[in-house]
């Protein structure tokens, strides 16, 4: 048994918890799938690896509303998640009790998440109890954006068109993002129709637009909206090109420091003005 | 179902000069919206009022534009109109033709295209406007002044006379400020405490004044009429409550060289002391810089410590054994208390600029160079002479004399651009108190300018000159220098004939510009209002608000608006008053409607709006078991921060909803 | 009309898409990226059909995510018109029975009724279905629970299977008839491989037995792990609600229906605020009872077809068909508890 | 009734703060300082209150530039609102241009009451460098309605 089974049988068999959420293989579709244990005696089914995608903060605002306290299994860019939910009065801390298991990182259609590469921190920032060892990370380089980067305005659009195009607005990335958790969602909203909600490129794109601007400063970065996409819509690389900018201007690392606001909450008078004064 | 009227004003040729005003009401006539569109000459005049008036009565209308000039202009004025009208006087939306549309377009096709496209837009906009009522808020009928100069004193006055409570904070032990310091005003001479003391008295035993002295404002929390000011009182370790103000405390202390503020350093005083002896309260203070007693069990800063070198360390206590009332309290802590105030005016005054960065001018460092105030205080009857003018070098009676202008004053370089504006009359002051106390000397002005507006203040001016022979010398001075024989040579120029000028003096006084207190911007941070390039405060506009700041039920009074004189500083103090007491004279505020608001319903309780809050005016609340956010109308000041934060849009701002925003945006 | 088999060799195919293609449209599935989806045949293209699910229903052709129903104009007179209806003649060609099956279930929600949806009703009139038999089950594939087989051939116009040497097509209607009039189809005794197809691995309880459920504390744990994200509901064949929408430029626009999902929090939220299916749990028993139940109340007929669209689809893998597995042992003892 | 086309200039969307850049507006005008004719403002009451998803829709509107401007840094009428304002400006014009809009198709600044000027010469340079994207498609523009 792994110290991550025996930490979450001990909690559910001390009744300290009444549920644990984590990893547990179904041999029908020869995968893992988040699951709630409740009985100390299945912890050994308990898996933590690099098939451990879904990011399982999600759950918790849910979950903690039927149980008093749940245990969750948390990776680092789940844990980054928590963090913002926690600072935005999602969930109250002492509902949860976090295992952190130091993550591997995790594969994707059986090749290493590129989100991975840009982790800023393996083991969850908010953990009671940890598991492995804490590996100081380096800055995320977000290398992904790289190939955006380098294109012009037109090649972009280019780009970001056909993607766009695909949307067929089923919100897949919005649901398995733990910080899309409005009441009415602005896309769902018929007064004003800031995002029309039919499918066609304009829309679509006003969509995404919206999307990563409302996660901006927050996003943990769990690639979850990338995944859960049925048209294969590399979303991600919206956030990260925000989430770049966060760092460089607002030195801000969303979800890493449990008592940190987020940056576009906060304001520093010492900011660059270059956004204003480019042109001039 | 929206029934807009829409009126194109013609404003003479303003707008119909450029605008085809008759082609926009006729296309605008076709929106389904529109109800009624009409044109005419002066929309603002009585008779366009009127038409707008019966307008509404006889087409039915709900809703109405009017394109003129800005709102900034005019809309207040039709609001009214349509509130005669019996509309709700928030269903108005102004276009704005004037301003920007035919005073900025030079094609007045296109110029008449546009005015069709933003009437259209308004049209659009004020469909979706919905009745709103001001936010009535209560008043707490009590004032805070900051600052116990002379123009605290009197707007504090005026207030009290005015029947409403008063809490009067001042920094220092007693009341008076600047004012107090001079010896003599002009432009007529009188003594200057002959005439302020009486008023620092009647302050004092005011029924509806509070004196909080040795007080400074730490926080102010709230809004206009219900403002929560956190007063700070530093330890002073005399028990006000108990002092019979005796001063034999004073007497007995061992400390008698602690450099004398209120003598501008040039006197001496114990470490318990009044200020003066008129001062009110006149409850002494110890010094704990200085206190035998206190200076060890505090954390010196090691200037401090040297300032106390060659005093005697030892465990003294005499003011506490000699104290006939037990009022010795060397614990005192301070104290800290928050009252509760429907407005603030803020008399902070100025300071006077050390001369210290004018090397050249030996400021701050030739013991015979002085600063206006200095001079003050030297021909004072209070002062350290007891009123006998002599060089604090060597007690000599200087026979010379020069006197120098715009020293930090009219300066970039070196100190400030503005004119400090009472330099040039105090001066002439100086100069005809150094005739009064030396007949046989000779005193030198030398300016750049003399600047005398103000009554009887020319002729002041006139009077140095021609009875007591002051001799004015336009130019800047370069250079003091400091002679073997301990006098001072002035070199200078007059430009008048254009050729150098040097003069030998005995005592050189220089005109120290008025600048902001040195924490003057942490207190209008504090207060929450702005102040300009220079360090003082702004106000809400320069010639039709002098004394309201941007920050409603903030006001201001005296030289912390700027460089003043008495009477100025006196005028603002009664203005500032005058409008504390017309705002006390409701029984609740009316506040604009241009609040936010919460959905509860569509509310996710992030807070994220209260994060973003300048005003703190968002707190959480329970709504059905869900926590949720809420808005206090009387705090909010609608700047729509919140507004745009909230991501599902369960906040609003009334006046610039989304929706309103949003229509008057699409194309 | 023909009960024969009719033989079109490998190497003909190409010319026999081509000669459908010169009549009308022509839709076959494409593999685009790691998915199979349809697309309009281009003269030339070569193509192929996989043996079994196309993973993008072609559910879109007949109900468009988008769909534009009137357009209005306010300019002079208020003014709205309809749209026109399309009535070029369309061929969708590869269609297995589960995604066929899907389209007869949304003939009942749209046609019928009194009132029927007339776009629907003129996309379904101008398409001749060729659909094809299935030469393999998928793991995902559980149209053998849902009274459905790979051989299904109902709601097709004609059919068509993978054989020696080529592909054997068969007329079921008229309409089929007259597309496979081609002179390289030849007349042919050979018959389809029959398989015995696998059965019984995901039953699920009858409907009513399913309404005794409906408060069962079951919803609210198998809930526990669902995102009611939504992909299921747009992947699978016989989802079909919408939302209507006016989109306006300027006063000028037009009123569309757009694809919704009940599994959405804003689904059933209704003005006031209130959301009757505000838990994750009652979005789930929605979906399910609605597949497994209300269809059959509603419209006699169960609209799980079983093609396992969403569990390809789903984020985080989760089954329906073992859900209505578990439901059945749920049910079973309910039943036991009972007696 | 939808807005007049007009061909010769680009189109404007300017978002201008209620006390100081609207203000500065009104100035230009009543110094009599012309610009192009297609800006169009919109008045609030901070720029804090504009949301990035207004700076989005214009675009989606094809609007070929978009326009915003707040007090001075310090200047906020409301303290700090042109802060927040600066942080979510910055957020809105990374994430055009990731998308392929072109930076030049955004102009955000400070514009006092004072600046009646600046407001004018703003207007007609921004114009001015919108030009040069006549004839190309509108990155964001929403579809043409199907006749």
């Amino acid at each position: 048994m792994t110290d991550l089974q025996q930490k979450a049988r001990e909690l559910l068999d001390q009744g300290e918890i009444d549920a644990l959420l984590a990893w547990k293989v179904d041999p029908a579709i020869d995968d893992v799938r988040p699951t709630l244990f409740k009985k100390g005696d299945d912890a050994a089914e308990i898996v933590f690896d690099e098939r451990c995608v879904h990011n399982l903060a999600n759950y918790l605002p849910t979950l903690t509303v039927r149980y008093n306290r749940v245990g969750v299994v948390l990776k680092g860019c789940d844990g980054r998640s928590l963090t913002t939910l926690l600072i935005e009065h999602r969930i109250n801390k002492n509902s949860i009790v976090a295992l952190a298991p130091a993550c591997e990182g995790v594969k994707v259609n059986g090749a290493r998440a590129q989100k991975c590469d840009d982790c800023p921190t393996a083991t969850s920032p908010v953990a009671d109890y940890e598991f492995g060892t804490r590996k100081a990370k380096d800055d995320a380089e977000f290398k992904q954006l790289e190939r955006i980067e380098k294109m012009s305005s037109e090649e972009r659009w280019q780009f970001f068109s056909e993607q766009f195009a695909k949307c067929r607005r089923c919100y897949a990335c919005r649901q398995v993002c733990p910080l899309c958790y409005c009441e009415l969602c602005i896309a769902d909203q018929p007064e004003p129709r800031w995002i029309e909600p039919s499918r066609k490129l304009s829309a679509n794109a006003m969509w995404h637009l919206v999307r990563a601007y409302h996660l901006a400063g927050r996003c943990s970065d769990c690639g979850e909206c990338s995944r859960a996409c049925p048209e294969g819509i590399p979303i991600r690389l919206l956030n990260i090109a925000v989430e770049k900018l966060v760092r460089e201007q607002f030195g801000a690392r969303p979800g890493t420091k449990p008592d940190e606001l987020p940056p576009l909450v906060t304001l520093a008078k010492d900011d660059s003005d270059e956004v204003m004064e480019e042109h001039l | 179902m929206a029934r807009v009227g829409v009126f194109i004003c013609h404003c003479g040729v303003n707008i119909a000069g450029k605008v085809d005003v008759a082609r926009v009401a006729e296309i605008i006539g076709r929106m389904p919206e529109v109800a009624f569109s009409t044109d005419y000459k002066f929309m603002c005049s009585s008779p366009g009022q009127k038409l707008v008036a019966d307008a509404v009565k006889e087409h039915g209308l709900n809703r109405i534009v009017v394109a003129a000039c800005s709102p900034k202009m005019h809309l207040p004025t039709f609001q009214k109109t349509i509130a005669k009208s019996g509309l709700n006087q928030y269903l108005i939306s102004m276009a704005n033709i004037r301003e920007q549309c035919s005073w900025v377009t030079l094609d007045s096709d296109e110029a008449t295209e546009k005015a069709i496209d933003l009437v259209r837009r308004q049209a659009k906009r004020v469909a979706h406007q919905d009745p709103l009522e001001d936010v009535a808020v209560a008043i707490e009928k009590t004032a805070v002044v900051i600052g116990g100069g002379v123009s605290g004193i009197q707007a504090a006055l005026d207030i009290a006379d005015g029947g409403r409570k008063v809490i009067l904070v001042e920094k220092s032990p007693s009341l008076g400020g600047k004012m107090a310091q001079l010896d003599e005003t002009f432009p007529t001479l009188d003594c200057s405490q002959c005439i302020l003391t009486p008023k620092m008295v009647e302050a004092a035993q005011h029924p509806n004044i509070e004196i909080r002295a040795n007080t400074t404002v730490k926080k102010v929390g709230g809004y206009v009429g219900n403002f929560e000011v956190t007063l700070e009182r530093r330890p002073t370790c005399v028990d006000a409550t108990r002092c019979i103000a005796c001063g034999l405390c004073v007497t007995k202390c061992p400390v008698r060289d602690v450099p004398d503020e209120f003598n501008a350093g040039l006197g001496k005083r114990r470490a318990i002391a009044t200020p003066f002896p008129q001062a009110v309260p006149a409850i002494p203070v110890i010094d704990r810089r200085y206190c035998l007693r206190l200076k060890d069990s505090l954390g010196h800063d090691p200037k401090s410590q040297e300032d106390l070198g060659h005093v005697p360390r030892a465990k003294c206590g005499a003011c506490e054994k000699i104290c006939p009332a037990g009022a010795i309290n060397y614990d005192d802590k301070g104290a800290e208390e928050t009252v509760k105030a429907g407005a603030i005016v803020v008399a902070t005054g100025y300071q006077e600029m050390s001369p210290a960065v004018y090397t050249e001018y030996g400021g701050a460092t030739y013991p015979d160079v002085l600063t206006g105030l200095q001079f003050e205080r030297l021909v004072s009857s209070t002062g350290p002479t007891g009123g006998h003018l002599v060089r604090p070098s060597d007690g000599k009676e200087p026979q010379t004399i020069v006197f120098v202008q715009c020293v930090g004053s009219r300066d970039p370089s070196k100190g400030h651009e503005y004119c400090s504006g009472i330099c040039c009359m105090y001066t002439a002051k100086h100069a005809l108190l150094y005739k009064h106390h030396v007949p046989s000397g000779q005193a030198y002005v030398c300016y750049i300018d003399v600047r005398s507006p103000g009554k009887n203040y020319e002729q002041f001016i006139r009077r140095a000159i021609e009875e007591e022979d002051v001799r004015y010398i336009r130019g800047r001075v370069g250079k003091v220098q400091r002679r073997a024989d301990g006098r001072y040579r002035v070199f200078t120029e007059d430009t008048l004939v254009g050729r150098p000028v040097s003069i030998d003096a005995d005592m050189v006084v220089l005109a120290s510009a008025v600048e902001p207190q040195s924490d003057a911007a942490s207190l209008a941070q504090t207060l929450g209002i702005s102040y300009d390039a220079d360090g003082f405060y702004t106000e809400a506009h320069p010639k039709l608000k002098p004394v309201e700041t941007a920050t409603a039920g903030v006001f201001l009074a005296g030289a912390c608006q700027g460089p003043k004189d008495i009477p100025a500083s006196v005028q603002q103090g009664s203005a500032a008053a005058a409008k504390v007491l017309a705002l006390f004279a409701n029984e609740t505020l009316r506040k604009s409607p241009q609040v936010a608001q919460v959905d509860s319903s569509a509310c996710t309780g992030c807070l994220t709006c209260a994060y973003v809050c300048h005003y703190s005016a968002i707190e959480e609340k329970q709504v059905a078991g869900r926590q949720v956010a809420f808005v206090v109308a009387g705090k909010c000041q609608g700047c729509g921060a919140c507004a745009a934060a909230c991501k599902n849009k369960a906040v609003t701002l009334a006046q610039f909803s989304d929706d309103e925003v949003f229509e008057e945006m699409m194309r | 009309m023909s009960a024969g088999w009719k033989l079109l060799r490998r190497e003909d195919l190409g010319a026999f898409l081509d000669e459908l293609a010169a009549g009308s449209e022509l839709w076959v599935p494409r593999r685009k990226g790691t998915r199979w989806d349809f697309d309009r045949y281009e003269k030339g293209t070569d193509t192929t059909f996989p043996g079994s699910i196309v993973e993008v229903s072609a559910k879109a052709l007949f109900f468009p995510r988008r769909r534009p129903i009137a357009r209005f104009n306010p300019k002079a007179k208020w003014s709205v018109e309809p749209v026109e209806l399309p009535s070029a003649p369309r061929i969708v060609m590869g269609m297995h029975p589960c995604d066929v099956a899907g389209v007869r279930y949304m003939d009942r929600v749209f046609l019928g009724n009194d009132h029927p949806d007339r776009l629907y009703e003129a996309e379904r009139n101008r398409t001749t279905i060729i659909g094809m038999r299935c030469s393999e089950m998928k793991p995902t594939c559980h149209c053998t629970d849902r009274n459905l087989s790979p051989d299904e051939t109902e709601g097709m116009d004609a059919v068509f299977a993978e054989a020696e040497g080529g592909y054997l097509f068969r007329a079921l209607t008229n309409k089929g008839e007259k597309l496979l009039g081609s002179s390289l189809l030849a007349a042919t005794d050979a018959q389809p491989a029959t398989r015995e197809w696998p059965k019984g691995r995901h039953l699920v309880p009858g409907p009513d037995e399913l309404m005794d459920l409906y408060d069962d504390d079951f919803w609210l744990e198998a809930s526990d792990i669902c995102l009611t994200c939504g992909a299921c509901t747009f992947a699978c064949p016989t989802c079909t609600c919408y939302l209507v929408a006016d989109e306006k430029f300027g006063d000028e626009g037009e009123r569309v229906t757009a694809w919704d999902s009940c599994q959405f929090l804003s689904y059933s939220r209704e003005t006031s605020g209130h959301n009757p299916r505000r838990t994750n749990a009652a979005r789930l028993r929605n979906r399910t009872l609605d597949k497994f139940a209300y269809s059959f109340h509603k419209r006699g007929m169960g609209s799980c077809t079983g093609c396992g669209r969403c569990v390809l689809i789903c984020p985080i893998r989760r089954s329906f068909p073992q859900l209505g597995a578990k439901l059945k042992e749920r049910a079973e003892e309910k039943k036991a508890r009972v007696s | 009734m939808s807005a007049p086309e007009m061909a010769k200039d680009p189109k404007i969307l300017a978002f201008l703060c209620r006390w100081c850049s609207y203000a500065g507006a009104d100035l230009a005008g009543t110094s009599r300082f012309s610009y192009p004719s297609n800006v169009r403002i919109v008045q609030v009451p901070c720029s804090g209150r504009v949301d990035p998803v207004m700076i989005f829709k214009a675009f989606v509107e094809g609007y070929d530039g978009v326009l915003v401007a707040g007090c001075h840094p310090g200047d906020c009428h409301y303290g700090t609102g042109n802060y927040h304002a600066r942080r979510k400006l910055a957020v809105a014009r990374r994430l055009l241009e990731t998308v392929g809009v072109h930076p030049d198709r955004m102009f955000f600044t400070w514009v006092s009451a004072a600046e009646g000027r600046k407001f004018a010469e703003v207007c007609t340079t921004f114009a001015e460098s919108l030009k040069k994207f006549a004839g190309r498609p509108k990155t964001l523009a929403r579809e043409a309605l199907a006749k």
